[in-house]
């Protein structure tokens, strides 16, 4: 078995030229993933999660621009590479499941031209091994009468049923990393539960590695190994699902921990995080959570470095919660 | 278009060609046509002249009966004879047509009774003394009673029962694109230079200059006048010029009640038509520069008319004289008339009727504006105009008419409406005066000649004096060809296939 | 489907009829056939004769009555200048108008939808910008002015193209036809570009906007995520879906384009049917304006219809029974 | 059926058996087609299904169920956005649809609606001052002079700067738009709020302080409320009761503990163990298909134990 | 800097936004130009056009460069047959062109907008009334509907605008509506009816302004070929009185001396025209550009 991470990121750092500034939508951006590994990317809105995925992808359209970093993919370099080699990485090597399961696939093509289109952009197989990957794509993940369905069009499926033939595509052609962009966001829950537990079965028996974006913590919980947090733009803590959910260390972790519903006893005021996320434009000098952060003090105006215990938990704050081993659970 | 060989004839027509049947509608186009198809009894010359056609000669037998000797030997396209026979059916014919808005039942409807006196000869009776007869009968074209007797005008337009005697015969027809024909080597006269022709229809103007520049085509018709002196200094084509039987003039509202264009200076309405008298109507003559007119407005293809009917037509009167430029005089006369700051005046004239009609009104404008008169002017698509004009809405209205007789144009254009006798029918001016009328009676009934003509000059005299209409110009008929070819230009803007020679 | 067809039928009826009424008005308004077709030498007797021979001495409604019960029964009366059956008389014409308009079209398409797709993908490069520029010549000259200039350069100047007329045709099944003689395709050639110019301009405008609006879309950008080749991004996932409001236009379009092919038509000297109706028009045919009304919205209703159809081909969400 | 109600209190609002479905009437067109023998077209199912919830005063009621269930439907019709095509509505008693014109205009101010979309709930081309001052200004509650008081007044309810007042929608974040919308709604001082999926498109940490904001303004207006949401979390922390929907019937409906502590129908269940929970770790996940639990018939609901009903 | 950016008005990033592009800006520049020209027609024109006084026909066909017969005027860009100023004829023409441009899209957007927003906004029956309508006058050729106009009340300016309106009404209904049928199911207008607002407040305040940028696009480009149409109708003698020319009445008439070496009749109308309905298509891309918001990125 290779012990080399199927994904290293080093130092990435992506902008976008505006006409209104420059903003950095990933800031030093550094983790990764090892095989069949489940890595939770986590963060509010507009914290840089897609970005980070997107430059992943080589997929950061003009005005943005990946100004700095390394990525990695079992030891190769991505970065620096020319359009047309890293179009035959993309879809083969990585692959990439969206959010909205209605949006992701074209309304106009049959399932099965947007599923063999895949193989055949990267093998040169005939079209009819290309149907025959498909099926079994398909039938993988868990779709009924899967020769049936190959005809269908995408408005004939349910949100599920779509968001399970974005993963048989992203499937296809066996790829070493999955990047997930909140795929179950727009689904309910019972739907979300079945897509969570074919995403981890795949994982287990193909070795995949998988990148997982949501802003729901619950999710990350049961799925992941090890979880990042992202916020404007920058990684503020990482480590596995233990150390960062049941110790956090940085304020904003352990903020976001506490305000969901299920923390807080019903009827309850829930512990909120007061203020509002910086603009991309407009950052604050130094720790960007300081406006809001309660331990903030004055050296929080320089920029906090990211601090790494010996258990592979980092983070990046002057205060972090550091002895407060204990949950606070409500 | 490939190459034409030398027997082959491409002509741009600039109207469109409405129906085969020849005597379904009275317009030029169609008759143009006709006249390749068929023949007439009598046909009339370049000059517009009447000459022998399948009659080789007639007389009036009496007051009221003409005769005409036919001419022997001529074979319809059939190969049949042309009998009086036939020549009696198409007589007859063009009054079982009664849903043409363009009767020729205008030209057979002085015939009270007729006879086949033998298969060559035929008499014409009229109720009264009618002199006109034999110009009448170079508008029918005699058809074949065997091929017509039962035919509608879809099989005309299909070709079936288009069995003519004339220099050409049938061969297509693409209504709105095309009329071809081949030679009639039967054709009693002489024969014509093409085997085959094709008449293009291309109406609008400069498209068929482009045609004829292009090579699509070999003459046309018709050329604008901007392209007059271009087409004169190109070496590679001919251009032949003819004045026209066509004369625009004005018609003036002479009604004694308030006439609905005619206003004060400011545009306030006029209780009294100043119109209705004639030393306005003189004023506004003279205000007319018809030199300037002719060689500006029109390019040189008119001449100054004062006349009602072209230089050479039956019943011109050479005593009468173009009426000069002069603005002064002009203004005089207004005073005279009560008028001396003028008024206010608005001219109608139709769009794309007559060579540059729009312009042609614009320039009278211009001279009425500089004697006081402030002049609008509006110009309306034919439709429009005609209808409203007929019905007398406009105060001063431009018209074209062409006729190869002076006692028909008095008798149409200022003789006393009457819609009983069906004179005055275009008399939108509504002049009248009984002595004119009488004359041009007495001309319309003389079956001499010389007589006849000697009414019509005298009754134009009189009208013209008055002012029954103001007459501008004699159009000038064009036609330009590619170098090689000639076409003796006519005076009836005809184009004819079978005129035109390779030299 | 049944339903649909139906609620068509039904709607196209009521048109019709409001169409003939609204131009037996019109024609009306406008004037009296017969003062302009009539022979100048006619007398009042002939004239009356004839005003009554058209039926025009009736009062209009009861023209508009006879004329219905006429068009029941498949007759939309005669011609008043040409004495023939009107609506033979349109339909005569009416193929050289088709195919006029339909290679327009097919020009328009083929030239629009490649211009517009590079003007889409490089918005703001050189070629798109150019693109976009020359291409409001399209929109801003008028229709004759060029089409006199197209003859000037290549028919004229060059030679190469014959300046008017139709040429050459080939009878297909009774339907003469120009595009299938070489001949004909000369003399067609121009005439189609002169008046495909507006719509070429039109379609590369839907297309550029279209690709622009496509390539933010979703499924694009997961098709980049599959790694497909630009080549099939744009070709396949793009067009197929810009193909969807390009013709919707381009079909409504295809009725003006059969009413200004009377300038073309008029410059060209094409034998079609917009120069029939504008010499109708001029000399009040009634029966004709009217049959060509009617044929003119018939022609809408089957490419409505035409559209629908490749509505439900082109986009599978759209059903028939829900397209309105 | 059974009323389905606890305090003995009288309902501030009442459905008593309301149903909706999305038909069209046949159009001439279809009529013609069917006379000539054409089978009728398929009625489309219906979105809402004989449905019967009464809510207190002072109340919050849940809503919770998966996507197409109906949720927003039912809501809609409780503030007169829809009809229902079967059914009455009721509002202190007195029947909605029997109701005078200005009585019904009370009526409808009194109940209002906070949308799930923070972003197309709110007209991006008006300032925030007439977003909010707008009805009350049309229905002259204020003057236009008194329009800003009133609005700053909203305003600082919802925890808003006034100063922001002239701004444009799109000049806010998304928990302050939702926080203009609810202020919208407070501004004709309605009774009862339908909110639907009102924190459904904010990130956790906006929701915590939109929840908190509605949670407050409860109290402090006694405020009575239908609360839509999908997040089972979000429902058990707001409300009373919840009643479970599926395929526009409901099928549970209980004091909240007890529907989330002891549920009693499979759905509920079912629901129930998709949820994720924060507490998990690296959990090997089972597909939890829902069993399917209706039939035709709808459903009776039963009283399993005191104000807790199933189906 | 950035703090001074951050507190723009809408209406200084939209310019900032249009004037991004030099193209645009030069078309903007070129159109106020243009637009300036023609208002101050009688101010800057040498001779009056319209008045046949000042007209004379010994003048007519000068090249550009001549000068006039009694020696008081240069013509910059020669005469036309009726001895016309072209450079004066223009300016005024383009007046009318331009007057006739707006003025009918105007009123063809006000008419048209009304009728497609209350399709959409009522829909039933008042929707199919109002849409087959719409149909109807899509498929009149525009000619006949000119030719009525005129022959029931005379050439005009004002006749054209209502043959031009009766024309383009409809596209405007069409894409109002379904302008309307996609901003009818936003919810802030449920959130508009559910604060009891009444329809006529709700299609004007909130209904209105949001389908207008599409409209207004539209618009724009509609102008340009409603100056194109009039040029056409003008072409076939169904447009303005002769004696006040529009630019499309000048190349119609001048379209006759196009092969004859006269060129400057025709070609300097063409030529403004073209300039014209070129600038307000160049504006018109910008502002769809500007407008668009998916277009301008974050
Ligand atoms: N085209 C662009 N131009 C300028 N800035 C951009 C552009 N695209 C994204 N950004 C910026 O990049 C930052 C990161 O955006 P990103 O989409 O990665 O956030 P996210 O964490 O995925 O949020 P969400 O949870 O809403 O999906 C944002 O601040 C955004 O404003
Ligand atoms: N205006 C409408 N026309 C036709 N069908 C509708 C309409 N509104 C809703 N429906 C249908 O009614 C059913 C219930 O929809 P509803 O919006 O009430 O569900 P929901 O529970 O709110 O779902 P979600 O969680 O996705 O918002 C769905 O099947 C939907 O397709
Ligand atoms: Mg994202
Ligand atoms: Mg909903
Ligand atoms: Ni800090």
């Amino acid at each position: 078995m290779d012990a080399r991470p199927v994904l290293e990121v080093v130092n990435l750092r992506t902008e976008f030229r505006t006409a209104a500034g420059v903003v950095t939508a990933v800031d030093d951006v550094s983790f990764s993933v090892g095989r069949g590994q489940i890595m939770g990317l986590v963060g509010e809105s507009g914290s840089g999660k897609s970005m980070t995925g997107y430059s992943i992808m080589g997929l950061i359209d003009a005005p943005g621009r990946i100004v700095g970093g390394n990525l990695r993919l079992n030891g190769q370099e991505l970065l620096g590479l020319d359009a047309e080699a890293m179009r035959r990485i993309r879809g083969d090597r990585i692959a990439m499941i969206f959010q909205d399961p209605m949006m992701t696939l074209n309304p106009v093509l049959k399932i099965v031209t947007q599923m063999t289109e895949a193989v055949l952009a990267h093998h040169d197989v005939g079209m009819r091994a290309a149907r025959e990957m498909a099926r079994d794509a398909l039938a993988r993940v868990g779709i009924a009468a899967p020769d049936e369905r190959l005809e269908a069009y995408p408005h004939q499926f349910s949100g599920g049923m779509r968001q399970r033939v974005a993963i048989a595509i992203a499937l296809l052609n066996k790829p070493d990393l999955i990047i997930c962009d909140e795929p179950t966001t727009a689904l309910d829950v019972t739907t979300q539960n079945q897509i969570l537990y074919e995403m981890q079965t795949l994982c287990r028996e193909s070795g995949s590695a998988l990148v997982w974006i949501t802003h729901d913590l619950a999710v990350v919980a049961g799925l992941a190994d090890t979880v990042a947090v992202m916020y404007a733009g920058q990684l503020v803590e990482q480590g596995s699902v233990q150390q960062v959910l049941d110790a956090p260390r940085h304020p904003y972790t352990r903020a976001l921990i506490a305000s969901a519903p299920s923390r807080n006893p019903r009827g309850q005021p829930l512990a909120q995080i007061n203020g509002m996320a910086p603009s991309p434009l407009d950052l604050p000098s130094g720790c960007r959570f300081r406006d809001r952060c309660p331990r903030a003090s004055d050296v929080c105006a320089n920029p906090p470095p990211l601090d790494v215990d010996a258990d592979g938990h980092a983070w990046r704050c002057f205060h972090p919660h550091l002895d407060e081993q204990e949950r606070d659970d409500g | 278009a490939p190459a034409s060989t030398a027997a082959e004839l491409k002509v741009g027509l600039a109207a469109d060609v409405s129906s085969l049947d020849p005597h379904y509608l009275n317009i030029a186009p169609n008759i143009s046509l006709a006249s390749h198809l068929f023949d007439t009894l009598v046909l009339v010359d370049a000059g517009g002249k009447l000459v022998p056609g399948l009659a080789t000669s007639w007389r009036a037998v009496d007051d009221t009966t003409w005769e005409f000797k036919l001419r022997r030997g001529v074979k319809f396209h059939d190969g049949s004879e042309m009998t009086a026979d036939d020549v009696l059916f198409s007589l007859d014919r063009p009054a079982t047509l009664t849903a043409s808005p363009g009767p020729f039942t205008s030209y057979t409807r002085q015939i009270v009774a007729k006879k086949a006196v033998d298969p060559y000869t035929v008499q014409l009776k009229t109720a009264s003394p009618y002199g006109p007869l034999p110009l009448d009968m170079s508008s029918i074209f005699i058809v074949s009673k065997k091929a017509a007797q039962n035919a509608t005008t879809e099989d005309f337009n299909s070709g079936r029962a288009l069995v003519g005697t004339g220099p050409f015969k049938f061969a297509a027809f693409a209504r709105g694109d095309r009329v071809d024909m081949t030679r009639n080597d039967q054709y009693w006269g002489d024969k014509p230079a093409w085997d085959k022709v094709s008449m293009r229809i291309i109406t609008a103007s400069a498209p068929r200059l482009a045609a004829l520049l292009a090579g699509d085509v070999d003459l046309i018709e018709t050329v604008p006048t901007a392209d007059l002196a271009k087409l004169k200094a190109n070496p590679k084509f001919t251009l032949e010029q003819r004045t026209s039987w066509r004369t625009i003039f004005w018609h003036v509202d002479q009604q004694a009640r308030r006439s609905p264009f005619v206003t004060d200076r400011a545009g306030k309405p006029l209780d009294k038509n100043p119109l209705a008298d004639a030393r306005v109507r003189l004023a506004m003559s003279k205000a007319i520069d018809r030199k300037a007119l002719t060689a500006r407005t029109m390019e040189g293809l008119a001449l100054p008319a004062s006349n009602i009917v072209a230089p050479g037509i039956f019943g011109y009167n050479d005593a009468l004289q173009v009426e000069a430029y002069d603005p002064e005089g002009a203004k005089k006369l207004l005073a005279e008339a009560g008028y001396p700051d003028g008024f206010g005046l608005t001219l109608h004239g139709p769009n794309n009727r007559y060579i540059n009609d729009e312009r042609i009104v614009q320039t009278v404008a211009q001279f009425f504006s500089r004697i006081g008169i402030v002049t609008k002017v509006q110009t309306l698509p034919l439709s429009v105009y005609f209808t409203k004009a007929r019905t007398g809405e406009f105060s001063m209205a431009l018209l074209g008419w062409g006729t190869l007789a002076a006692d028909f144009g008095l008798r149409t254009l200022v003789g006393t409406p009457n819609a009983s006798t069906g004179w005055g029918t275009w008399n939108w001016g509504r002049y009248s005066n009984p002595k004119v009328d009488e004359l041009v009676k007495s001309a319309l009934s003389s079956v001499d000649a010389g007589k006849r003509e000697a009414y019509a000059r005298d009754a134009a005299a009189i009208a013209l004096k008055e002012v029954a209409v103001i007459p501008l110009h004699h159009q000038v008929a064009s036609w330009a060809m590619r170098r090689g070819l000639a076409y003796p230009g006519r005076v009836d803007e005809f184009t004819f296939a079978h005129q035109v020679r390779p030299q | 489907m049944l339903t649909f067809l139906t609620r068509r039928v039904l709607q196209s009826v009521l048109v019709l009829l409001v169409m003939s009424l609204l131009v037996f008005l019109g024609v009306y308004a406008i004037g009296n056939p017969v003062d302009i077709l009539i022979s100048p030498d006619a007398n009042q007797a002939e004239r009356a004769k004839i005003i009554a021979a058209f039926g025009l001495d009736q009062p209009l409604w009861r023209q508009y009555l006879l004329f219905l019960q006429n068009a029941a029964a498949g007759n939309l009366g005669r011609s008043f200048a040409f004495a023939t059956p009107a609506l033979g008389l349109i339909l005569e014409r009416f193929p050289a108008t088709m195919e006029l308009a339909a290679s327009a079209m097919l020009l328009s398409v083929l030239v629009g939808i490649p211009l517009g797709l590079v003007a889409g993908l490089r918005p703001h490069g050189l070629v798109g910008k150019t693109i976009m520029t020359v291409s409001i010549l399209g929109f801003s000259l008028p229709t004759f002015w060029v089409g006199l200039m197209l003859i000037m350069v290549f028919a004229v100047k060059l030679g190469w193209l014959p300046a008017s007329g139709r040429g050459e045709t080939v009878s297909v099944l009774g339907v003469p036809l120009s595009f299938l003689t070489v001949d004909g395709l000369r003399h067609l050639l121009l005439p189609a570009l002169n008046l495909a110019l507006f719509n070429i301009a039109l379609v590369i405008r839907l297309t550029r906007a279209g690709a622009q609006e496509a390539l933010q879309q979703d499924y694009v950008r997961f098709a980049r995520a599959k790694g497909l080749k630009n080549s099939r991004i744009i070709g396949v996932h793009v067009l197929k879906n810009i193909l969807i409001p390009i013709v919707t236009v381009v079909a409504l379009q295809f009725g003006s384009l059969i009413a200004f092919a009377i300038v073309t038509e008029t410059v060209f000297a094409w034998p079609g049917m917009g120069k029939l109706i504008i010499d109708s028009i001029r000399v009040l045919d009634r029966p004709v304006i009217v049959a060509y009304l009617m044929l003119i919205v018939t022609l809408f209703i089957v490419i409505n219809l035409v559209v629908d159809l490749l509505y439900s081909f082109l986009d599978p969400r759209v059903r028939l029974a829900e397209a309105k | 059926m059974a009323d389905a109600f606890e305090r003995g209190a009288a309902p501030l609002l009442e459905l008593r058996d309301v149903s909706k479905r999305f038909d069209r009437p046949p159009d001439l067109a279809e009529r013609i087609v069917r006379l000539f023998g054409a089978p009728p077209r398929a009625p489309a199912p219906a979105a809402v299904d004989h449905v019967s919830l009464a809510v207190a005063p002072g109340e919050v009621l849940g809503l919770v169920g998966e996507s197409g269930s109906g949720k927003s439907t039912l809501g809609r019709m409780a503030a007169s956005l829809h009809a229902p095509s079967s059914g009455s509505r009721w509002w202190k008693g007195r029947d909605m649809d029997a109701m005078d014109a200005q009585e019904r205009r009370r009526m409808r101010l009194a109940i209002q609606m906070i949308f799930q979309d923070p972003y197309a709930s709110l007209n991006p081309r008006m300032r925030v001052q007439d977003i909010i001052g707008e009805a009350p200004l049309a229905h002259g509650m204020v003057d236009s002079r008194g329009q800003r008081d009133y609005v700053a007044g909203l305003m600082r309810q919802v925890g808003l700067e006034p100063a922001l007042m002239q701004r444009f929608p799109h000049q806010f974040s998304g928990g302050q738009r939702a926080r203009i919308g609810i202020a919208r709604a407070l501004a004709v001082k309605p009774e009862f709020l339908v909110c639907d999926e009102a924190v459904a498109a904010l990130d956790v940490s906006i929701q915590a302080q939109v929840l908190n904001l509605f949670m407050r303004l409860r109290e402090e207006l006694q405020l009575t409320s239908i609360f839509i949401s999908h997040d089972l979390t979000v429902v058990r922390h707001v409300a009373d009761r919840v009643a479970i929907m599926v395929r526009g019937r409901v099928v549970e409906l209980g004091p909240t503990e007890a529907v989330f502590g002891a549920p009693r129908h499979a759905y509920t269940r079912a629901l129930l163990a998709a949820a994720p929970r924060m507490e998990a770790r690296k959990i090997t996940y089972v597909p939890a298909v829902p069993p399917d639990v209706l039939d035709d018939a709808a459903p009776v609901l039963v009283e399993v134990e005191p104000g807790h009903f199933c189906a | 800097m950035r703090t001074a950016r951050r507190h723009d008005t809408p209406l200084t990033r939209f310019l900032r936004a249009y004037f991004s592009s030099r193209i645009a800006a030069a078309a903007t520049a070129l159109l106020l130009l243009l637009m300036l020209a023609a208002l101050c027609a009688p101010l800057i024109a040498p001779q009056d056009p319209y008045d046949l006084m000042k007209l004379d026909i010994m003048d007519s066909r000068l090249a550009p460069g001549h000068v006039s017969g009694d020696g008081r005027m240069t013509y910059l860009m020669g005469t036309d047959e009726q001895g016309r100023d072209m450079l004066s004829a223009i300016l005024y023409g383009l007046r009318i062109s331009i007057a006739v441009g707006f003025a009918s899209t105007a009123a063809a957007l006000v008419l048209g907008m009304a009728l497609g927003l209350i399709a959409g906004y009522a829909g039933g029956r008042i929707e199919s009334l109002i849409m087959r309508v719409a149909d109807i006058q899509l498929s009149f050729p525009p000619i006949l509907i000119a030719l009525v106009l005129l022959a029931v009340s005379g050439p005009g300016v004002g006749k054209i605008i209502v043959a031009l309106i009766a024309v383009q009404w409809a596209y405007y209904a069409r894409t109002a509506r379904s302008a309307a049928l996609v901003e009818r199911g936003k919810e802030y207008m449920e959130a508009a009816a559910g604060l009891g607002l009444s329809p006529a407040r709700i299609v004007l305040r909130h209904l209105l302004p949001n389908c207008m940028p599409p409209l207004i696009v539209i618009a724009a480009l509609q102008v340009a070929s409603a100056i194109s149409l009039e040029a056409t109708l003008s072409f076939l003698g169904l447009g303005l009185p002769v004696t006040e020319p529009s630019l499309g009445l000048l190349i119609s008439n001048g379209f006759q001396y196009l092969l004859s070496g006269t060129y400057w009749i025709s070609f300097y109308p063409g030529l403004a025209l073209l300039l014209t309905v070129a600038a307000i298509n160049l504006v018109a891309d910008q502002l769809r550009d500007v407008l668009n918001p998916r277009l301008q990125g974050v």
